[in-house]
């Protein structure tokens, strides 16, 4: 009789634990993850990256120079394309777009909150590679993001297990930094402002 | 109910016909009956005034802060005030109950059901300030100590994190209290009722029978809750005052604030209780319980309480003054002399000098002077709170920024909600739960003997 | 929360550039369709380009990120402002993004303008000038500008004699005819000459206010500083005689309040004085009738104080003389100026503190008399069609007396080439905006020898054309000539710029546009003996009402002429002296407004011969009684009403009230010209006062210490501080601790430090009310102090006041979740979107720098566009304050760790507000390298930290002031040493 | 259980009659007594404690209080070095304690001190209970006292006859 109510007020004190923490956790959602699908152009990086052994840099040339990674002009794409493969659908689109001197929208895949600092340049010229934070880019045809703070992460911090965080979640950067500055002695700020300013 | 009563009741009471175990039962579980249309026309009032102050605290989430009188400098106001105010309020019940229960005060009993009551539904009254008042309350989970992925814990050096804790314990340990307290009636309830009612009191009165067995551990726990109880009473408002004495403003930076503000809780505290006891005493007819030794009581406690204030005050002008800190003098000359000079005279009427009148016998037993009294003591103790916070910030360090607060309807609705909050919660606690603890006032009683000879023993 | 409300631009990459840089971040992202090799995005690129927020003609470079210009500073490089920039300069930045801005060509359609297409708005143009001609008008063909002297100038010139029109006028309200008349008169030469303030041991000035407007309020403070400064070992000293404790009188060591007028009694009686005292005859010969007791009497300047200043000014060498603003625009201005050039004459300044030859480009405007002719031109029905030039605004820069507006109206057709609304676009029927400066072409030339060059910063990001395009692409349809061909065959403007400077630059404009121009020394011209004719003297013949008050319209600091007023940051920051943000006010002597009950924020009633204007009163104790005092240009733009002022303020300007007529001699406004009648209306319009009080209250908060005091301290070195005792282990500092010094004893107040920290850190305008009710969101504000018990007398302190960066910062532990704490680099962070709100740290910070998000505030579409990508916008409900540039130090860190492979020096990082300063009043650093000028500053004798009893150990040091002792009693001994 | 033991319940009116019955049945050797009352009454509980330990719900209260204290002191001074911040010029963490932790920890031993005790008594008063035990009657909660006695069967007679000679209005099984 004793456990029937224990379990009734147990369950209730659950119920306000998981409500508490969706909404925590749905507060703190940063960069909304497109589906591949909404790309203007079905871009293959695999084709790009593992065929024919592009550098990521030679696209995305501002990561090393630049806070942003910046996309390849759609002149830089032609410059193959103008000769390369220039019959396919896609690439068709694509030398519209280059006739109309119109840009690409590609829809954003990867946006930190807006209160968030992220240099590239930082982590390019230290070496980290795209993949630590973009994932196994190369095998993706186009890229989509899994990152954020999740429920189930939250559970498991709340029940006491120091899980390693979702990729791109304030923790995961942390845990990075620190790694970092431990292992090779690097200097990743761990201040506060370094990146909210 | 009819003056016809009261007088009958009066003339009860002085003839001392002590009622036996029966009678209390009986008594106390009419205030339970079905209440007559007064109470709903105030149950009206104060759900019309809680709509007002849910509307103006949505659109001050809205609109932002401004929507509130807020500025530099008086970057807090009327809701930290507020704030104060109710936990003060908050005090009287568990000091009743715990204190004066270890100190074995026998005119306890017959209050303190009522006492711990008005202590939670204060403070939840209270609890709901810090969330009115911060510029993002909903991010105000940041200050529970949670594990999170981004590895962020509060900061246990800020006095606010020592209130989150403070008041929460302090809320939670006076409920746990009060349910303890009730369970036995609860179990009283149950067995005078029938139907749904039954059940419900059945379920929360945990099946207590009052068995030997479980009055021993009863009786035990129920001490050392006191005992628990006893230091969290006066640590609260302490906890609360170093809100403004860990400050540096002058005004606030004084070690006087700990006592200082326990001692005003209690004083307002009993203010409130005697606010709150007297309609019942009249309305439920309970002169036989809530004699006049009982207001005698309670109005000797707020005469000391208010002349320990006194001398806090006191205390403060002088130790300012002979603190020869050119920054504190300003500071002081500027509220004495100053925009709210009104609002300190105000404050120094009703706290130091409408207790007086309580020396006068007749006047402590006289339920129209102690209401009055009481309700002087409240204006004047939310006044003491505004003096601390808002011209003390008015005129502190640093000139260029010095400036006038002016309240706003935006949060003089609010203020004013908060009290229909904290009645709606007392109405309907009044008429499901007994106001009068049956046991406790039957602990008081004469046991039933059969022979005198017995009895007397004792 | 709306996760909108915290968007500062992201990269849309360099194809926002394409786009004219007018698209906010969008979850799409734009490539560039070419690559621009000028703009990687992410990074910003630096453009130089010139000012033409007044005639000033300073250097700046604009900071342009993913094709947008988010900041100005000034240009280290160009030697008339050397890098500093000043408070209209900083705001320049909102003109450009200036909501109200018109998107194309406007055509009057009854009341309201209707856009319509270029082709269609040139030809209507055409038509008209056409038409003209056809019918024997080509001198009906006015063309009204701003000083322009460099290509764009000259161009309109051949412009206006190929279609036969008048002469081009180039009017500034502001240009100093008298100078140039006096010059003429008593050296032949009529030029405004470069006065050279750092050579100078003593400077006499009748109310030229170098500080708000005179001439160029960057480079005369910059001169000042060297030749004032104690840091600069000059130690100079430097009176001002005036009526009105101006911004430039509050700064003086000694501070003469004359009566309204009686400037040239004084000038005059100390010429005389100083030929007494051994100075050339011939020149006292021309004040020989004077006589210095009497001026003495009828100024109200004791006879011992002139004979005092004129002892000073022989003994010093060189000294200078100098005379202008309003209480230099007298009736009696040219003879003023005239006695002053004697003045400088005698005490042989004339080549040493007074060089002709690098002379001001004032000489270049034409006097205000001609301007009036055309007026009355336009009156009298002689102008079939007006064209006027961008930056002229006629309709409300002219005195009130000349009636323009009625004149203007009487115009057939006129044509406005301002590319914002304003009064004059108000009247005109064809509104061709042209591109504002930073998207134009185009050249400057502040002072001879000095040729600054103006380059497209940006894209425009209205439908706008340069005014030169527009007049030669009309002037060839008029004319019936192709491209290449006929008196005009350029194609646009910019060919005809490159053309004009192929021979300063020799094919390499390039350099020149890196650069910001092409500088060359320019000898100083000989001029002959000062010719000393009588000067007639007497008291100035004001005319109205004997019995009034003398006006005194004088420049605003912040709104020039008008220029200023539109910009929403120039309205919010308060002006130095007064602390009024917003509305203006008229000034009352306390003694006035006592004699007529007249309160603070009373409406009243200025009536002057010419006109009346309502205006909320602002009693001081530091104005003659016989005077009031307005300033010029106040007016608002259509998007301040109702968003920041609830009802919009009457007429504000004060020149609405002065007489037509130039003065005499030189053909100049007269700007103290009348006498006004006060009157009570009854209404009240309380003003937006920020600083509460002036009064510190014996706060030590600006302290000082008397010149030989310093000088004392100087030699024997800093008496080392007392440790706090503390029970707890103190900070380490691993890497940098950055620190701030501020030299209170270089500080003008000039206010240039506030807008550009706004401009930086993307801090919001939140209106009149508001900022009256203590809710401005400035994160450094300029705080005027008087020396304790010597109220309303200079030197008055002012001292830059923001987050002092505490090492036991009050705000931290307070704070609940750690919004609030101590970088390891001694900084004092605040993390914005940790803050919840509680105000806590706002209440504890005992110097209340704190500023708290009471609302969302918006800005404004196209001014977001102008926001800080790098400085996060906050969102309702949150804390900030000074972050000390956190941005430009971590660029300033990146750059020298991974591109220069170092550690951070001086110079490295420079925070925005000590980038701007004029005078380099404000110092940041490294404090752990004692070789950091900050560590210098910090551990000088002059060092002291504000409120330091309270133990907050601030990051932040302040240099006391050093005081005079001339003039001040002997109490200035008790100077806190 | 039913089957090895008989129960028989009195029902008194008064306090000192009630005291004899249990001075009686002590006398008689029936020590497995429940007495209910609507208020505990000093007489019995004299009567009963005499061979009775203390309660042992102020062993909870101890650990609770303990256990508070020491999670307190856990929670500030792990959290303070999780990143080890210096705020107004105060260290992470002082030892033993640093001053402001103080308030925390006396706090969370009152905390969990209080409840402990509340879930003690609810432990050892064998509370909720959802059904009233057989010998259970609405009266006791209100002006009635009740003696209910397990006996092995067989003896409740001798019960009965001690219960009504001490006085009780009724006496049933």
């Amino acid at each position: 009789m004793t456990t029937k109510a224990g379990v009734g007020a147990l369950g209730i004190l659950l119920l306000a634990v998981l409500i508490f923490l969706a909404v925590s956790s749905w507060s703190r959602q940063p960069a909304v993850a497109a589906r591949p699908s909404s790309q203007p152009i079905n871009f293959p990086h695999n084709t790009h990256v593992q065929t024919y052994k592009i550098d990521c840099q030679y696209c995305h040339a501002d990561a090393r120079r630049s806070e942003y990674a910046g996309l390849p002009s759609v002149q830089r794409c032609l410059g193959c394309h103008k000769i390369v493969a220039t019959d396919k659908p896609e690439i068709k689109k694509l030398t519209e777009y280059g006739a109309k001197a119109e840009p690409i929208p590609w829809t954003r895949v990867y946006k930190l909150p807006e209160f968030t600092y992220f240099p590239h340049k930082a982590h390019v010229q230290f070496g980290v590679r795209c993949q630590t934070c973009h994932g196994a880019v190369e095998t993706m045809t186009t890229v989509s993001a899994h990152t954020g703070p999740t429920l189930t992460n939250d559970l498991l911090n709340v029940a006491g297990f120091r899980v390693a965080p979702p990729p791109l979640s304030m923790g995961w950067c942390v845990d990075c930094h620190r790694e970092q500055n431990a292992t090779r002695s690097a200097h990743a700020p761990l201040d506060c402002v370094a990146c909210h300013h | 109910m009819s003056t016809v009563t009261e007088r009958h009741a009066r003339a009860a009471g002085t003839q001392a016909v002590t009622p036996t175990y029966g009678d209390v039962n009986r008594d106390v579980l009419a205030t339970l009956r079905t209440p007559g249309s007064l109470y709903f026309a105030w149950m009206c009032i104060v759900g019309l005034l809680l709509t007002c102050f849910f509307l103006a605290w949505g659109y001050q989430i809205f609109v932002g802060m401004g929507a509130a009188g807020k500025r530099t400098p008086q970057m807090w106001a009327m809701y930290i005030t507020t704030f104060v105010f109710w936990i003060g309020i908050g005090h009287a019940g568990t000091l009743i109950s715990a204190i004066l229960y270890l100190f074995r005060a026998r005119w306890r009993t017959s209050i303190y059901r009522g006492a711990e009551a008005m202590t939670i539904f204060a403070v939840m009254t209270a609890g709901l300030f810090p969330l009115i008042h911060a510029g993002r309350m909903w991010f105000a989970y940041f200050l529970l100590p949670y594990p999170n992925q981004r590895y962020l814990w509060p900061n246990f050096k800020s006095p606010l994190v020592w209130d989150v804790f403070a008041i929460s314990t302090y809320l939670s340990i006076s409920t746990v209290f009060f349910i303890v307290g009730l369970i036995p009636d609860i179990a009283a309830l149950r067995d005078a009722s029938t139907g749904w009612r039954r059940r419900i009191y059945a379920m929360l009165s945990l099946g207590w029978e009052g068995s030997d067995g479980q009055w021993r551990h009863y009786r035990r726990a129920y001490g050392l809750l006191a005992a628990f109880a006893t230091p969290l009473v006066l640590s609260v408002h302490s906890v609360v005052s170093w809100d403004f004495a860990m400050a540096l403003v002058p005004g606030w930076h004084s070690t006087l604030f700990a006592p200082f503000f326990v001692d005003g809780a209690i004083f307002s505290g009993f203010a409130m209780v005697l606010i709150l006891i007297l309609p019942m005493r009249y309305f439920f007819n309970l002169h036989t319980y809530l004699t006049d030794r009982h207001l005698d009581a309670m109005a000797k406690l707020i005469l000391v309480t208010g002349l320990v204030l006194t001398y806090f005050y006191a205390c403060e002008l002088f130790t300012s003054w002979y603190s020869g800190d050119h920054i504190e003098k300003a500071s002081l000359f500027w509220r004495l002399s100053s925009t709210y000079w009104w609002a300190l005279a105000t404050m120094y009427f009703c706290n130091c000098v409408s207790p007086l009148i309580l020396f006068w016998k007749r006047a402590r037993t006289s339920p129209v002077i102690l209401y009055i009294v009481s309700i002087l003591v409240l204006i004047g103790m939310w006044f003491e709170r505004f003096n601390i916070i808002v011209p003390s910030l008015g005129h502190d360090f640093y000139p260029y920024t010095w400036g006038i607060y002016v309240p706003t309807v935006t949060d003089s609705t609010i203020i004013i909600g908060s009290f229909a909050w904290f009645f709606l919660l007392f109405l309907a606690f009044i008429k499901v739960m007994p106001s009068l603890s049956v046991v406790e006032v039957k602990e008081t009683l004469p046991a039933p003997m059969r022979d005198a000879a017995h009895g007397s023993h004792h | 929360m709306k996760r909108r409300d915290f968007f500062k631009i992201v990269a849309s990459t360099g194809a926002a550039a394409a786009a004219g840089g007018c698209q906010q971040a969008t979850e799409t992202i734009l490539p560039l369709v070419v690559p621009n090799e000028q703009l990687v995005p992410g990074v910003a690129s630096w453009f130089a380009t010139v000012c033409r927020e007044c005639p000033a003609g300073c250097g700046v470079l604009a900071r342009n990120r993913d094709g947008r210009v988010v900041k100005l500073e000034g240009n280290p490089d160009h030697p008339v402002n050397r890098g500093g920039l000043c408070i209209r300069g900083q705001a320049g930045l909102q003109g450009l993004y200036h909501p109200d801005r018109f998107a194309g060509p406007q055509r009057r359609d009854g009341a309201l303008l209707k856009s319509l297409s270029w082709d269609d708005a040139l030809k209507a143009l055409s038509e008209k000038l056409t038409a003209a001609r056809a019918a024997g008008k080509g001198r009906g063909v006015a063309l009204v500008t701003q000083l322009e002297t460099g290509s764009l100038g000259a161009l309109m010139d051949r412009w206006t004699q190929a279609l036969g029109a008048r002469p081009r006028v180039s009017f500034e309200p502001f240009g100093h005819e008298a100078i140039r008349a006096a010059n003429r008169a008593a050296f032949g030469r009529e030029a405004v000459p470069y006065y050279a303030f750092e050579d100078a041991q003593v400077i006499l000035n009748f109310g030229a206010d170098w500080v708000e407007t005179w001439i160029n309020n960057v480079a005369l403070p910059a001169g000042f500083a060297r030749m004032h400064a104690f840091r600069e070992g000059r130690t100079g000293t430097y009176v001002h005689v005036e009526p009105r404790q101006s911004l430039t009188a509050a700064n003086a060591d000694e501070w003469i309040r004359n009566a309204p007028g009686t400037e040239l009694m004084v000038a005059a009686a100390l010429l005389k004085l100083v030929g007494g005292e051994g100075g050339d005859r011939g020149s006292a010969a021309a004040v020989a009738q004077v006589d210095p007791r009497q001026a003495a009497e009828q100024s109200g300047v004791p006879y011992e104080t002139l004979t005092r200043l004129a002892k000073m000014l022989t003994r010093a060498k060189p000294s200078l003389v100098i005379a202008g603003g309003v209480a230099g625009g007298g009736p009696d201005a040219t003879a003023l100026q005239y006695v002053v050039s004697l003045l400088n004459a005698v005490l042989g300044n004339v080549g040493k503190t007074v060089r002709f030859g690098a002379d001001w480009a004032y000489g270049k405007a034409t006097p205000y008399a001609e301007v009036a002719k055309v007026v009355q031109a336009m009156g009298a029905g002689e102008i079939e069609v007006l064209l006027l030039g961008p930056g002229v605004n006629p309709a409300f820069t002219l005195p009130g007396g000349l009636k323009a507006a009625d004149a203007i109206r009487k115009v057939p057709f006129v044509v406005s080439f301002a590319n914002q609304p304003d009064e004059t676009t108000a009247l005109a029927h064809l509104v061709l905006p042209d591109t504002h400066w930073l998207e134009s072409w185009g050249d400057y030339s502040p002072r001879e020898g000095v040729n600054g060059l103006m380059q497209p910063t940006m894209k425009p990001i209205r439908d706008s054309r340069p005014v030169g395009d527009v007049l030669l692409s009309v002037a060839r349809t008029v004319l019936g000539t192709e491209e290449g061909k006929g008196p005009l065959p350029w194609a646009g403007f910019e060919p005809y710029l490159r053309q004009a400077w192929e021979p300063l630059v020799k094919g390499d404009l390039a350099a020149a546009q890196r650069q910001g121009g092409v500088w060359r020394d320019v000898p100083a011209a000989a001029v002959g003996p000062a010719r000393a004719q009588a000067v007639s003297v007497a008291p100035a013949k004001l005319e109205g009402d004997a019995g009034g008050y003398a006006l005194l319209a004088y420049p605003s600091l912040r709104m020039y002429d008008g220029r200023g007023a539109s910009r929403a940051w120039l309205q919010e920051a308060p002006d130095p002296i007064t602390s009024v943000a917003w509305d203006a006010w008229v000034e009352i002597a306390t003694e006035t407004a006592n004699a007529l009950g007249i309160a603070r924020g009373d409406v009243v009633r200025v009536t002057s011969p010419y006109g009346a204007i309502e205006l909320a009163a602002y009693p001081t104790p530091t104005l003659h009684p016989k005077a009031v005092a307005v300033p010029i240009g106040h007016r608002y733009a259509a998007y301040h009403v109702p968003r920041y002022v609830g009802s919009p303020a009457t007429a504000q300007n004060p020149v609405a009230l002065l007489s037509g007529a130039p003065e005499a001699q030189s053909g100049g406004v007269q700007y103290l010209g009348v006498r006004v009648t006060l009157a009570k209306t009854g209404a009240r319009r309380p003003l937006a006062v920020l600083q509460a009080t002036f009064d510190q209250d014996h706060r030590e908060l600006a302290r000082h210490v008397e010149l030989g005091a310093a000088r004392e301290q100087a030699l024997r070195g800093r008496t080392e501080a007392h440790e706090a005792i503390t029970m707890y282990s103190n900070q380490r500092y691993p890497g940098y601790r950055w620190g701030m010094a501020v030299d209170v004893d270089a500080c003008l107040g000039c206010g240039a430090c506030v807008v550009a920290c706004i401009a930086e850190n993307n801090v919001p305008v939140v209106g009149k009310a508001e900022a009256a009710y203590g809710r401005q969101v400035h994160w450094l504000r300029i705080e005027r102090w008087f020396e304790d018990g010597r109220q309303g007398e200079a030197p008055n302190f002012f001292m830059p006041m923001f987050c002092q960066h505490c090492e036991v910062a009050p705000c931290e532990p307070v704070c609940p979740v750690f919004a609030a704490y101590r970088t390891e680099e001694g900084l004092n962070g605040q993390v914005y979107n940790r803050c919840v709100g509680t105000r806590y740290c706002g209440n504890n910070c005992p110097y209340h720098v704190r500023r708290f998000n009471w609302y969302n505030y918006d800005f404004p579409e196209p001014l977001e566009v102008q926001l800080n990508p790098d400085v996060t916008v906050r969102q309702l409900g949150v804390m900030e304050k000074c972050t000390m540039c956190i941005q430009r130090i971590m660029a300033g860190k990146d750059h020298a760790h991974r591109d220069a492979k170092r550690a951070v020096r001086d110079g490295d990082i420079q925070t925005a507000c000590q980038q701007t300063c004029p005078t380099q009043a404000i110092t940041f650093g490294n404090l752990r390298d004692d070789g950091s000028a900050v560590s210098k500053l910090t551990s000088s004798p002059r060092a002291y930290q504000v409120l330091d009893e309270v133990g907050t150990r601030p990051g932040v040091s302040y240099l006391k002031k050093v005081v005079r002792e001339q003039g001040g009693p002997a109490t200035r001994a008790k100077g806190h040493a | 259980m039913a089957a090895t033991t008989e129960t028989v319940l009195g029902v008194f009116a008064h306090v000192d009659t009630t005291v004899r019955a249990l001075e009686e049945l002590r006398a008689k050797g029936y020590h497995d007594l429940t007495v209910y009352t609507p208020v505990p009454v000093h007489e019995i509980e004299d009567v009963l404690e005499r061979d009775r330990p203390v309660s042992r719900v102020r062993i909870f209260a101890l650990l609770g209080g303990l256990v508070g204290l020491a999670s307190a002191w856990i929670l500030t001074a792990w959290t303070s070095l999780q990143w080890s911040l210096f705020v107004g010029g105060k260290p992470p963490i002082g030892l033993p304690v640093s001053p402001p932790y103080v308030v925390i920890m006396f706090e969370m031993m009152v905390l969990f001190g209080g409840v402990a005790t509340v879930i003690g008594m609810v432990v050892l008063g064998r509370l909720p209970r959802l059904r009233p035990s057989p010998s259970f009657d609405p009266r006791f909660t209100n002006d009635r006292f009740g003696v209910a006695v397990h006996c092995t069967p067989g003896r409740g007679s001798s019960v009965r006859d001690i219960l009504r000679a001490a006085g009780a209005d009724e006496v049933r099984a």
